[in-house]
């Protein structure tokens, strides 16, 4: 699983500075994006947790709409309560107190090639419309213009995991026609070839299910196309079309998320990321 | 196993880690021998092919210290906080290369479950390693030794991962007596693969303790002392990583590395001050200053005993 | 995770081993849940085929109770004392087959390893599990899943196993609590593997423990909850084999099996007095008496407390 | 690894009772057997231990010639140190104040398909004569005359320890022309093939170097034969020939086993085994 908190940083460094000004004063779009995603997680049982923005989504999860998730970190803890937000995914807090400390050998085999993982919530420097995701490189594989974490587990969570959501930030860069590099396997060319490659491969996941950003709440459709559901508050249909690279579909009965509620900002605030690390 | 294999941090490193090995110093966040790959910056090592799953800050500067020819690795980055500058500029050079740019990092990558495969099938004395990832991925197409491999049972083709036998592996943990044998708890990582598949291993601890401690608990053993060459008592040697029970992850340092590692001016100059200019982890230790250090003691959270009971 | 799944032995069985099931009870010499095979001949289970790397007692006596069809095994007999009477009278009637003798008993065998290796790839959902027994030996001869399978990497051909997932695991352990999350010490054997690939899984433990217990030593954990349907309460469950720390083996009922198992009226009459007419294992350990069951309790021979550390 | 403690009385109890005849009042050929399968471990560093006959041998190893040899018990123990000596190769006693206890996936796969065992010690219901093993059944397969305990780990430990060493007592029936099921590879058709396969196959073991019996010690010529080098007290050639199906090659120096000390003959009646149940 990969630390997108890290790499978005980058690319906000690259890209200028990204304003709030689409979003009320008083919550940013990035605690929105995770407020949204975290909520995502409500009925939720077992979710295999990712680096940074996944990290603090699933972790309000915990704190809301999920009280009894599992939380698995590819480190090698499963059914950890975490007693501060962690930084890294291998912190000592998700061991003391979780339920198992195993080896990565078994948590890759045993619990998530062995399909006990209900969600695999991951990051993305780049996706397409079908929600194949490029965590390796800009540009050329042997020649890269930014080279990025790489897969970690991502690649595995991606098809092990019964469903996977993806949270990352919107933009022409990342939201892009074709990714550079298929790092993790989303719908491939579309429905029908994902779900025929899935069973013919024996995978036990059935591909990305959401896709939550800093604008938008994104699912996918029936040919495994990317769909905007739900606008965040403040955000328009032209601010969603000017950071997507294709032409994206819409539902027809498009949402309007609704806004955190007090609730969920003291929790992220006060007492997940004080330091305002992923929330900034 | 009687004979004791304890040794200073300096011999075991001169006598175990030879120019242009495979070195896996490993550890997954938690217990990673940054005091082992200091001494192997400080002792000039060149051409090491360097593996682990995540190179994290200590690959970083061995990289910068110009120790490696080569990284084998699954996910390249600072967790949490961004990149591995010196890392990334080396292999960033291959796009421009010039005269002015630093010598490019061979690199060969592998998914987190590729890499633990790889250290399991050398530890296992086997030709690979099976894993279901890769398919409809560009891995394979940047990484010829990841293949495809037919089921032998009519149900279809998995990807395989070749075996890796590091020369040394290097592993910290709590505790170990003089033989070697080894108690780990926490966060596993893939320590136990990657110490089995190796040729040569050093371990690090923090304590060094009697046979009777290990005997008294074998299931916590996760290294026999049959395969361990030196055992090297380095106590804080993993920060800034930590030691379950015994200090903290020290994340000011993860977070302060980000903006050393993006000034290569900035990063040699951390590596005199904090590598060179010391002359090993003692001084290192006492470097950081005990207000430092205190504050990343942890409060106590006792597992409780469990008995084994005697069976005469 | 706080809904329990404690059960009786009658309710667990009752609901989770059904007539023509693969019967996974696992324990190497350690932990073997005489109990639960009990309860399985008290209800009178057909057709089923039974998963063992050594079927020990417990399934000779569930053969001589007619509960199973198949066995797949790695080593058939009782350890330093001899067979198992009536599995192999089952598996020599083949030789005869006469009105006399009794049904056939169909087998697949593999070698420790390739059995182990078969959990493993069940567990781990792979389509086989690679390793080099094997080669110039008989067994791939009279098992057609044992196959050969050609490395990728041109360095030749090793021995594969098909995944082994059955429809129900059943183990002993020290402790769980309510939710299945199961501690175990003392021998592992392959519980953690047969557990992992089974469809339903039925933890026996001598002692419920709340879950504090459980997450006060992760690294402990051998089963999480989340693979566990039930989890039945089961003092002395494991005798005559045995619990690490708490009761020892009963060697003295394994030689007096010998002569049991050699005469099948003996054996039908053992059944009888120690099954049959025997409503469960509270009854089960009252008959044994409590002179019996203090000579196997052990003297003390703690672990000792490890530090995990608080971290807030 | 198998128990062949167990099958050798059933074999006895079929051949009718082994008479003592041949060896002096004072020791049993059992207990000469087991000593001089004791003795053969001086100097190696570290065995896999089967049930039986060689449990016993090894344990007064570890007591006389080999004080720091290391135990490795297939049911997951490293490093035991049995307080007593275990009817069964998985008794708690090897457990308790053992160095490692581990998963058996983790035994076969590291220790010993890894390389890490120098000696493998087995028992037999048949041999032949290139140290082949059977511990499968006698007769046809489909339709055994006798079913045997089949292989256990016997024919991974023949192929990946260093060396393997066989204790088991001989006959017509054991030390046969042709076994009738090939559980564990021995040197195969001979030394040259067995050499060949074994590198072809990358298997870390040289195959078998001893067989100790009831009445003599055999060690492997050059083209990969069992050659008779030591006669156990009063046990003469005849009584070899006798018990052996095929034309036995011998030593140009035949030796004869130096007989039981009372020391080993000490701790075997009182310490290991006072019931006699294996030397009886």
């Amino acid at each position: 699983m990969v630390g997108f908190q890290g790499y978005a940083a980058h690319a906000r460094a690259r890209l200028g500075p990204m304003t709030d000004s689409a979003a009320p004063a008083t919550f940013s779009q990035s605690e929105m994006m995770i407020v949204a995603a975290a909520r995502e997680l409500a009925g939720q049982r077992v979710c295999f947790v990712g680096v940074g923005l996944p990290n603090i989504a699933v972790n309000l999860a915990q704190r809301t709409v999920a009280p009894d998730l599992e939380l698995v970190y590819e480190a090698g803890a499963f059914g950890s309560r975490p007693a501060r937000l962690p930084l890294s995914i291998g912190d000592p807090t998700i061991v003391t107190g979780a339920t198992a400390a195993v080896s990565m050998l078994e948590l890759f085999s045993f619990y998530l090639q062995g399909g006990l993982i209900d969600v695999g919530f991951l990051g993305a420097a780049q996706i397409d419309r079908f929600g194949n995701i490029n965590t390796t490189v800009i540009g050329d594989y042997e020649r890269p213009t930014t080279r990025l974490p790489g897969s970690g587990g991502a690649c595995e969570i991606a098809i092990n995991a019964r469903e996977v959501f993806v949270i990352m930030r919107q933009s022409k860069r990342s939201f892009v026609d074709r990714i550079d590099f298929r790092t993790s396997a989303g719908n491939l060319g579309g429905a029908e070839q994902s779900e025929r490659i899935r069973r013919q491969q024996g995978w036990l996941g059935r591909g990305p299910s959401v896709v939550v950003t800093d604008l938008a709440i994104w699912h996918f459709d029936e040919t495994g196309e990317m769909r905007l559901d739900s606008l965040h508050p403040g955000v328009t249909i032209e601010d969603v079309r000017a950071t997507v690279e294709w032409e994206p579909k819409a539902a027809t009965d498009l949402g309007s998320t609704a806004p955190p509620t007090d609730g969920e900002l003291r929790l992220m605030r006060e007492e997940l990321d004080p330091g305002g690390t992923y929330t900034g | 196993m009687s004979t004791s294999k304890v040794a200073t941090m300096r011999d075991a490193v001169a006598e175990l880690v030879r120019d242009g090995d495979t070195v896996a110093i490993e550890g997954f966040t938690h217990l990673i021998s940054f005091a082992a790959g200091h001494e192997i910056i400080r002792q000039g090592r060149r051409d090491l092919t360097l593996a682990r799953l995540t190179p994290d800050l200590i690959y970083d500067q061995m990289v910068a210290a110009g120790v490696a020819r080569k990284l084998i690795f699954s996910w390249l980055g600072n967790p949490g906080v961004g990149g591995l500058g010196a890392i990334r500029r080396r292999i960033e050079a291959a796009s421009s290369g010039g005269p002015g740019q630093p010598h490019p990092l061979e690199i060969e990558e592998y998914s987190h479950f590729g890499m633990v495969g790889r250290y399991a099938a050398g530890a296992a004395n086997l030709p690979f390693y099976p894993l279901r990832s890769y398919f409809e991925t560009d891995l394979p197409k940047v990484n010829p030794l990841i293949r495809e491999i037919e089921s032998p049972y009519g149900d279809g083709v998995v990807y395989a991962v070749p075996p890796l036998k590091p020369d040394v592996t290097i592993v910290h943990a709590q505790r170990a007596d003089a033989a070697g044998n080894t108690h780990v708890w926490g966060l596993l990582g893939c320590q136990k693969e990657a110490a089995f598949a190796a040729d040569r291993v050093i371990v690090v601890v923090e304590e060094l303790v009697d046979e009777a401690v290990i005997r008294a608990d074998p299931n916590r053993t996760i290294i026999p002392g049959l395969i361990v060459d030196a055992v090297v008592v380095e106590p804080f040697g993993a920060h800034p990583s930590y030691v379950q029970g015994a200090y903290d992850r020290d994340n000011r340092f993860y977070l302060e590395w980000d903006a050393i590692t993006r000034d290569e001016d900035a990063l040699q100059a951390w590596l005199r001050e904090w590598v060179h200019d010391l002359d090993g982890r003692a001084a290192y230790v006492e470097k950081l200053g005990s207000e430092r250090i205190a504050a990343l003691r942890p409060g106590p959270a006792l597992s409780g005993s469990v008995d084994y009971g005697s069976y005469q």
